[in-house]
């Protein structure tokens, strides 16, 4: 890794940290616009995080270590994952052959901690909310794992920052089709990894219908402050491998790539906010469909791949 | 030396019919057994060399089965003085019977003539016939009936099939005596077809004696009404004898190039018992017939390894010594069982191991060497069975033994292991003859001894135990691939 | 359990430079006469590399039993206990050792008799008795009808039962036989290992087992069936790619429905049960990678697939001895392992609670933890069976992929589901009471959590250790291109090393993080953090009852995959205006049991019965319905009923007359099958004559 | 020769009180029908060494008298002695008719005359009868065995198959030493004398010497 990329890498790992909580006030006020109100400011969600952050929190009686190193586990985990993947520019600081492997398992260990932080209330909601958030996760895992598949065999390597560089941008040309449906997919995954509709609604209240949001009911304060911003940065991270590989850029673009990364987050949030608008939420025992859909997707992507270089 | 082994047991029931007082008739029995035991053993350090043309003598085979059946005696002997009970009608008969049937089956061991050989076997089975009787109840007496019309019957046609080979020995000239010696030695001259029928009969009239399917149904029946000690003395011994029988006529068939054919019928025959017990083991709820099962599967095995020939018939002498000891145990423990629980109900017999540790520990240990289990010897023999049929190559045996022994461990396992584990019922008393420790001690003891010698001699085999064994293993085998035959033959054809 | 910590140590050195570098075969002949075989024992780096698993587990179980049995009190006495394990230690080692067939047999068999007493060693309850039969049967039958045959046709092909003769004669045997031996060898080796469907005996016997002897089981004993499918690959040549495709699909079956009966269960050891069986797939699953790529001629793939399996065997019998372990201490401290039942240990024994946790992170292959190394090698094998379009294309490794995801998702949910609700929240039973843990058993513990944190963190000095193991595997192959792939294979764990590296980094850096900022907070506001009742939408007083149960927990995922569990779920639902008692229980008895076996056993059972009171008497099942034919008897019938009452009664002259049928049998069939048995009257004179020149 | 024709004739006979022996419904006739078949069977030897070398020798004369001693006299003594001391229902009652075991025996003999003469020996035998009459003989104390109930019939017809085999036996009459024939005549007689006392026990056990009854062990 050269000086220069090292310097970059700076700047770079700045966005991304500070990038967040932006993404979110992007869907919220998109979603403002289509329901013809103002909607927040846009530094409204780092108000918010201040906010929490000095706040004395509240535990429940109930509570013991684990509820407190469960968020700090997630977003350790997401950091870590943050280094392998591509964000803004087209390769990771850390990446190597087969770090894709480990960012899933990351993710996995996000959700494990947070279930287990939702747990430890013994507060019959947070259990609910636990168990779906398994249940979902674990029937999206298969289909992020096929369109890795997917990816892996087009570009013949599994390190990330290759599979979704400069060389996704030539197998456009052959396998179109097989890499729309992975991006389909993705796209399907990202709604429900990141808890938004038609999976689940972060604005509603009430609590029967949350995932995410009611496994965080007891948390308060930076906890609560850390979950939030943990949430955020998966959405970019989740984003952003969907848009290298929906969008790889060539390389001949030097330092407008990350910029033009940037841009499409953006637009990723809206289109984001534009369906949370347009859709209702699905019924909870219709969420798997959706996401045994996504399987289907990418396996049929695997298929067409796999023959595809046969021929 | 011959006569000792056949006068010392006489001369002890003898003195077991003269001596007017029934500890003294016990420790009659028991010396007299010592006696032949030291005899054997005694016989093992000297070289013994065989006259040819005697009735008796003592050849590789023969010492072998003569040494395990004084063992067996010797052991059954102690034991019974802890298993007996004092009021014993004609205890003296009884005991001269055991004795007797030791005299008798010396004789059979050392038997060089294939008539001298019936007869003694058949004194055999005349003598234990009262011992079958011992408990002089309706069962016990039907029992007695079934096992003495059925073993006459069988050893008749035995007779017969003895019959046959001396016909079969007509054409030779100068004309020979029926001792095995010389039948092996001319036997490339005797008439095939008359040999043949010779064998037939011979395997149905000692096949029944010895238990083999579907021959065997006077088995479960005398091992289960008979008291356990004498059953021990018969799947043990007897059975042996009987073995032996149908040896002698193998050994004549092989050496006239009959082994593939003779071979053959034991095989089928064994395969039967085998797959017979298993069916019958299954479910069955009366351990000493279970056992009685058990042993007919034992004997098919070895059946089996002879008709295996070469690997197969060594196992099959290692399986003949694992049996003898093991049956022992099984019916030692069953005895003691039987005073303890006083029942031969499966199920009425639980929780031995709380019960009483030692008894459910030495049984546990019987059932494993039984079931061919590791490290006791029977596994070996199996094993080397199975190798020596795959070596042959003939699959259909390895699928049938393996299937059919697995079948028979389930059906046993199942059976007893109830038995051992779990808590014992209420009501059964602590030790079977009240504050009278010294017979417990003998009868387990005496379970123990044998037990114990399966266990060294399944782990680690002596060197002279594994010369006996191949020796005897080689006395079946030598003749069938020894090229003085095939010489004698070519030499035959020229003329 | 002196001797079974010594024993343990001495394997683990023996092992040891075996796995520094790959240096020849040593093996030893001793003295020892066998009835049969050779007392031959030999040392090569995949026997090492067991060695070492059995090692470092067994030492820790060592030092954990005295406590444990202490605890538990049975009529038993611990010398028996201690003995049985001393033994079971011996022929754990003979088996790995041996170099000999029958030798190992004679281990094999030993090591499951001393297991199944181990098993049975508290065996007054009625379920311990069931439990350790249904593990002896089933071993043994794994045994008797595959293993051995196995053997015979091996030792039959080669002449000799040495382990060096084997493969040469495996060599010289056609494809079909290769198939058949491979066949078997799955089947019997598979039932030790908890294959499916010849799984069924783990989950019988681990939950009723002394909790030492479960982790022994579970972290060895089926650790033993992988090393004799491995052991019997050393001495195939490369089988056709059908073999691997088999043991894949085998593997993804026992991994997927493992986990799966796992989710449905109520009882923690029985749960770890079935997650052995999901391991073992998973290590199946690198095995069949191997297979592919020896059968596809890349050492590479094949070395890889090897590796992660091996690896795995080791990872497996460290977190999954941990987990028994604590779920060990748990039913020590609280007399129950009813998951529903538990709850709040966190609070009440927290060193336990952090034990169990790590185990979980390992088991589910989450990072930063040793379950991940090997997992992680696995995949990058499939993947690079994918890559190269081994089995079916690639499609089969593509498969091994998507249902190992699977698999990582439903062990995430199933350990979420058991650690939230036996560590978190309340005690849901006010009775059970949780003792502490006694110390041994915590220094035991500890052992093996380190032993996964050190893996886990720096898998780049831990991965070499396979190398030498793995070449006994591929031997096979060309020498040039093996070095190559044994050398690549530790390369990527350097890398990996990095990012796990910054993850604990960062976790440390972001708990300091929150303590500054904690401070910070307090100094503002002057008030510390409250503890206060759980929120929970606003319940004033919410109870333990109140909260979600396992069986809810893991309904929605039972729910949704019915269609391979068959669940039954009793949902008694709240009604009326005053709804009392409602309840849901989800129950998923297992398939390969209730579809497969029983009925075989049942039907063989019922067959016998027949034919016993058919041939001796007893009830008959026959007599009835023939008796029950009302009308006047015509002669086929009195025939068939004569028949019947004659078998059905013990009679004598039955019995004679079977004497009598089967002489009559053979005499006529060797008249038949020989012609010379009789003659013709014509050669009677040539005979005469002979007869008559002959007297004189 | 006469001899032949007469030793001929003796075989025949034995053959016939084969046949009636399953036809007698009467236990005391049963037995007394086997000692007159022993009889001819111990006279049988003597026959055979005379017409075979003039002289007699010291074996045959041996075999005849032991034979005669014992299945003419001392058995049949004992036998009916049973019969005497328990009272028994003197009637044969057998499993299969009369008829139809007479018509059985006489197919079995049809078979084995026609069999047995296909069957070649060694050396040729002094009656080309022997053969045959011994498998008829041995074959028809089977078919007694298995047909009959009474535990004495039983005892007969194992005394059957003993004399058929007494006949194949002298097939080999300057083979078989002496003392092996004498040992097995003793041990006929022994287990004999055992069946006896057994039969006696029966029937007083059971106060019936009918073995159907004697059915209680088998498997359950």
């Amino acid at each position: 890794m050269s000086i220069l990329r090292a310097v970059l890498a700076v700047p770079e790992a700045i966005v991304l940290l500070a990038l967040p909580p932006l993404l979110l006030s992007v869907i919220a006020k998109t979603k403002a616009k289509f329901s013809g109100r103002v909607g927040p400011p846009w530094l409204q969600p780092y108000f918010d995080l201040y906010k929490l952050i000095q706040k004395t929190p509240v535990y429940s009686r109930t509570t013991t270590w684990v509820f407190r190193t469960g968020p700090i586990v997630n977003l350790a985990a997401l950091l870590t994952a943050a280094t392998l993947i591509p964000v803004l520019s087209s390769d990771s600081l850390l990446g190597f052959s087969g770090d894709i492997i480990l960012v899933a398992y990351l993710f996995a260990l996000g959700r494990m901690f947070t279930v287990l932080a939702a747990m430890d209330t013994g507060s019959s909601f947070e259990g609910m909310g636990a168990s779906r958030e398994v249940t979902f996760g674990t029937m999206s895992e298969p289909a992020l794992f096929l369109s890795f598949v997917v990816l892996a065999v087009a570009t013949k390597s599994l390190q990330l920052s290759q599979m979704m560089g400069s060389g996704l941008a030539a197998e456009w040309q052959v396998a179109a089709p097989a890499l729309v449906l992975v991006v389909g997919a993705l796209l399907i995954v990202l709604l429900a990894e990141t808890c938004r509709v038609p999976v689940d609604d972060p604005a509603t209240h009430l609590e029967l219908t949350m995932i995410h949001e009611v496994m965080a009911l007891d948390h308060s304060g930076p906890e609560f402050a850390v979950i939030t911003y943990a949430a955020a940065l998966k959405f970019v991270l989740l984003g952003s491998i969907l848009l290298h590989t929906a969008i790889p850029h060539p390389p001949s673009l030097y330092f407008l790539g990350p910029m033009l990364r940037m841009v499409e987050l953006a637009a990723l949030a809206c289109l984001v906010g534009i369906i949370e608008s347009m859709t209702a939420r699905l019924r909870l025992n219709r969420v798997p469909m959706l996401l045994a859909g996504a399987t289907v997707l990418s396996s049929i992507a695997v298929v067409l791949v796999l023959t595809g270089r046969m021929a | 030396m011959h006569v000792l082994f056949i006068m010392v047991p006489v001369a002890f029931g003898l003195l077991c019919l003269a001596l007017p007082w029934p500890r003294w008739q016990l420790a009659s029995l028991v010396v007299g057994s010592l006696v032949h035991l030291g005899v054997t053993i005694r016989s093992w350090m000297t070289e013994t060399s065989i006259e040819a043309d005697a009735f008796f003598g003592i050849d590789p085979l023969g010492h072998l089965f003569l040494s395990l059946n004084s063992l067996l005696f010797a052991a059954t002997c102690v034991y019974f003085v802890g298993y007996h009970r004092k009021a014993l009608i004609s205890q003296r008969i009884f005991l001269a019977c055991v004795l007797g049937l030791l005299a008798s089956l010396s004789a059979l061991c050392m038997s060089r003539h294939l008539g001298v050989m019936w007869v003694s076997l058949e004194a055999a089975s005349l003598a234990a016939t009262p011992l079958i009787y011992f408990r002089l109840s309706a069962r016990a007496l039907e029992a007695t009936w079934k096992f003495l019309l059925m073993n006459s019957v069988g050893i008749a046609l035995a007779l017969l099939g003895i019959f046959c080979i001396a016909v079969a020995t007509q054409p030779v000239k100068p004309a020979i005596f029926l001792t095995t010696g010389d039948l092996i030695a001319q036997a490339h001259r005797l008439d095939p077809t008359w040999l043949r029928a010779g064998f037939l009969l011979a395997l149905v009239g000692f096949g029944t004696k010895m238990g083999l399917a579907p021959l065997h149904s006077w088995k479960p029946d005398a091992y289960g009404e008979a008291p356990p000690p004498v059953a021990a003395l018969l799947s043990g011994g007897m059975t042996l004898g009987a073995f032996l029988g149908i040896l002698r006529v193998y050994q004549v068939c092989g050496a006239a190039g009959l082994a593939q054919w003779a071979g053959t019928w034991l095989v089928v025959f064994g395969l039967l018992s085998v797959a017979t017990a298993a069916v019958f083991v299954v479910g069955n709820n009366d351990y000493r017939r279970i056992f009685a099962y058990t042993s007919v599967e034992h004997m098919g095995v070895m059946v089996i390894g002879v008709g295996l020939g070469l690997g197969g018939s060594y196992a099959s002498m290692l399986h003949a010594m694992h049996n003898t000891l093991n049956k022992g145990v099984l019916f030692f423990m069953a005895g003691f069982f039987w005073r303890l629980y006083e029942s031969n109900r499966v199920r009425d017999v639980r929780g031995a191991l709380h019960h009483h540790p030692v008894a459910g520990v030495l049984f546990l240990g019987g059932l494993c060497a039984t079931c061919g289990l590791p490290p006791f010897g029977m596994f070996f023999s199996e094993l080397g069975i199975l190798f020596a049929a795959a070596e042959k190559s003939q699959w259909w045996v390895v699928a049938l033994f393996t299937l059919t022994l697995c079948i028979v461990f389930v059906g046993v396992m199942t059976a007893m292991l109830p038995m051992v584990f779990g808590p014992p019922p209420e009501n059964v008393r602590s030790t079977p003859f009240g504050e009278k420790r010294w017979r417990t001690v003998t009868m387990l003891g005496s379970a123990a001894g044998l037990l114990v010698l399966a266990l060294a001699l399944g782990a680690y085999q002596p060197a002279f135990v594994r010369n006996a064994l191949t020796q005897a293993a080689a006395t079946l085998t030598l003749p069938i691939d020894s090229a003085a035959i095939v010489v004698a033959r070519a030499a035959e054809a020229r003329p | 359990m002196l001797g079974v910590f010594a024993a343990a140590m001495m394997s683990i050195v023996a092992a040891g430079p075996w796995l520094s570098g790959s240096s020849p075969i040593e093996s030893a002949v001793i003295s020892w006469p066998l009835p049969l075989g050779t007392a031959h024992l030999a040392l090569d780096g995949l026997t090492a590399w067991f060695l070492l698993t059995i090692g470092i587990l067994a030492a820790c179980v060592a030092v954990y039993s005295p406590a444990y049995m202490e605890g538990i009190a049975g009529r038993a006495p611990a010398a028996a206990f201690g003995a049985l394990m001393c033994a079971l230690m011996a022929s754990l080692i003979l088996v790995v050792c041996a170099a000999d067939a029958v030798l190992f047999l004679v281990g094999w068999e030993a090591m499951m008799l001393t297991a199944f007493f181990l098993v049975a060693f508290h065996h007054d309850l009625p379920e311990v008795r069931r439990g350790a039969w249904i593990y002896l049967i089933a071993n043994h039958i794994g045994t008797a009808l595959f293993v051995l045959p196995l053997f015979a046709v091996l030792t039959g092909g080669a002449g000799s039962t040495e382990f060096s003769a084997l493969g040469p004669a495996a060599g010289t045997f056609n494809r079909s036989t290769l198939i058949v031996l491979f066949v078997l060898g799955l089947l019997g080796f598979g039932t030790k290992a908890g294959l499916m469907p010849m799984h069924i005996w783990l989950p019988a016997a681990h939950p009723v087992a002394p909790t030492p002897v479960s982790a022994l089981l579970s972290g060895l004993l089926v650790k033993m069936g992988i090393y004799g499918l491995l052991r019997l690959l050393t001495w195939l040549p490369p089988l056709p790619t059908f073999c691997g495709i088999l043991l894949l699909i085998v593997s993804v079956v026992s991994g997927v429905m493992g986990v799966l009966y796992a989710l449905a269960q109520h009882d923690v050891k029985r749960l770890l049960a079935y997650h052995t069986v999901e391991n073992v797939g998973i290590i199946a699953l690198g095995i069949s990678v191997g297979m592919l790529g020896q059968s596809a001629g890349h050492p590479a793939l094949a070395a890889l697939g090897y590796a992660g399996a091996l690896l795995h065997v080791t990872n497996h019998a460290l977190f999954k001895g941990l987990l028994f372990l604590s779920a060990g201490a748990v039913l020590h401290g609280t007399g129950t392992t009813a998951i529903e039942r538990l709850g709040g240990l966190a609070k009440r024994t927290p060193v336990n609670a952090f034990m169990f946790l790590v185990g979980a992170t390992a088991i589910c292959g989450l990072p930063p933890l040793n379950g991940f190394v090997s997992e992680w090698v696995i995949y990058s094998s499939l993947f690079a069976g994918v890559f190269r379009g081994v089995g079916a294309s690639g499609a089969a490794p593509a498969l091994g992929l998507v249902s190992l995801a699977l698999m990582g998702g439903l062990a995430l949910a199933c350990f979420a589901k058991v650690f939230g609700v036996v560590f978190l929240g309340q005690p849901r039973d006010a009775i059970v009471s949780a003792h502490p843990t006694p110390v041994r058993m915590k220094i035991a513990m500890g052992g093996l959590a380190i032993g996964c944190m050190l893996i886990g963190i720096f898998p780049g000095q831990w991965l070499p250790l396979v190398q030498s193991a793995t070449s006994e595997l591929v031997r096979s192959m060309p020498p040039a291109e093996v070095e190559l792939a044994i050398r690549s294979i530790p390369a990527p764990a350097a890398e990996l090393s990095k990012p796990i590296a910054v993850f604990v980094l960062v976790v440390i850096g972001l708990v300091l993080i929150r303590r500054r900022v904690r401070a910070w907070a307090t100094a503002l506001h002057r008030t510390a953090s409250r503890v206060v009742a759980t929120w929970s939408c606003a319940y004033a007083e919410p109870t333990a009852r109140m909260q979600y149960t396992a069986s809810s927990f893991a309904s929605s995922l039972i729910v949704s995959f019915r269609a391979l569990l068959w669940p039954h779920r009793e949902l008694v639902s709240p009604a009326g205006t005053f709804p009392v008692a409602s309840h849901l229980e989800t129950h998923a008895p297992d398939i390969a049991e209730r579809e497969l076996f029983e009925p075989l056993f049942g039907g063989l059972a019922r067959l016998f019965a027949m034919v016993r009171t058919l041939s001796l008497g007893g009830e008959s099942g026959a007599k009835p319905d023939i008796a029950a034919e009302s009308g006047h008897p015509g002669p086929v019938r009195t025939l068939l009923l004569g028949l019947v009452s004659a078998l059905r009664s013990g009679s004598i002259q039955v019995r004679l007359a079977f004497i009598v049928v089967t002489l009559v049998l053979l005499l006529v069939f060797e008249a038949i099958s020989s012609p010379t048995a009789v003659n013709s009257p014509a050669s009677h004179k040539s005979v005469d004559t002979a007869a008559t020149e002959v007297k004189p | 020769m006469m001899s032949q024709s007469i030793i001929d004739a003796a075989l025949i006979l034995v053959v016939l009180l084969n046949l009636a022996m399953l036809a007698t419904s009467r236990l005391a006739r049963c037995v007394r029908i086997f000692a007159m078949q022993s009889l001819l069977l111990a006279a049988l030897p003597l026959l055979l060494e005379l017409q075979h070398t003039r002289a007699l020798g010291l074996h045959p004369v041996a075999i005849a008298f032991g034979a005669a001693a014992l299945k003419v006299i001392v058995i049949p003594w004992v036998l009916l002695r049973v019969l005497r001391t328990g009272e028994i229902h003197r009637e044969v009652e057998p499993m299969i008719g009369f008829t139809a075991s007479m018509l059985l025996g006489s197919l079995i003999v049809i078979a084995c005359f026609a069999f047995g003469h296909r069957l070649v020996l060694p050396v040729k035998p002094q009656s080309d009868l022997l053969l045959s009459v011994s498998m008829a003989t041995v074959l028809n104390g089977l078919l007694i065995l298995v047909s009959r109930v009474k535990a004495i019939t039983q005892v007969v017809g194992f005394l059957i198959v003993e004399n058929g085999v007494f006949i194949f036996g002298l097939l080999l009459l300057e083979q078989t030493p002496v003392l092996v024939e004498l040992g097995i005549l003793l041990d006929l007689f022994v287990a004999v004398f055992i069946m006896g006392i057994v039969v006696y026990h029966i029937r007083r056990e059971f106060d019936h010497m009918d073995t159907n009854l004697l059915d209680a062990l088998k498997e359950s």
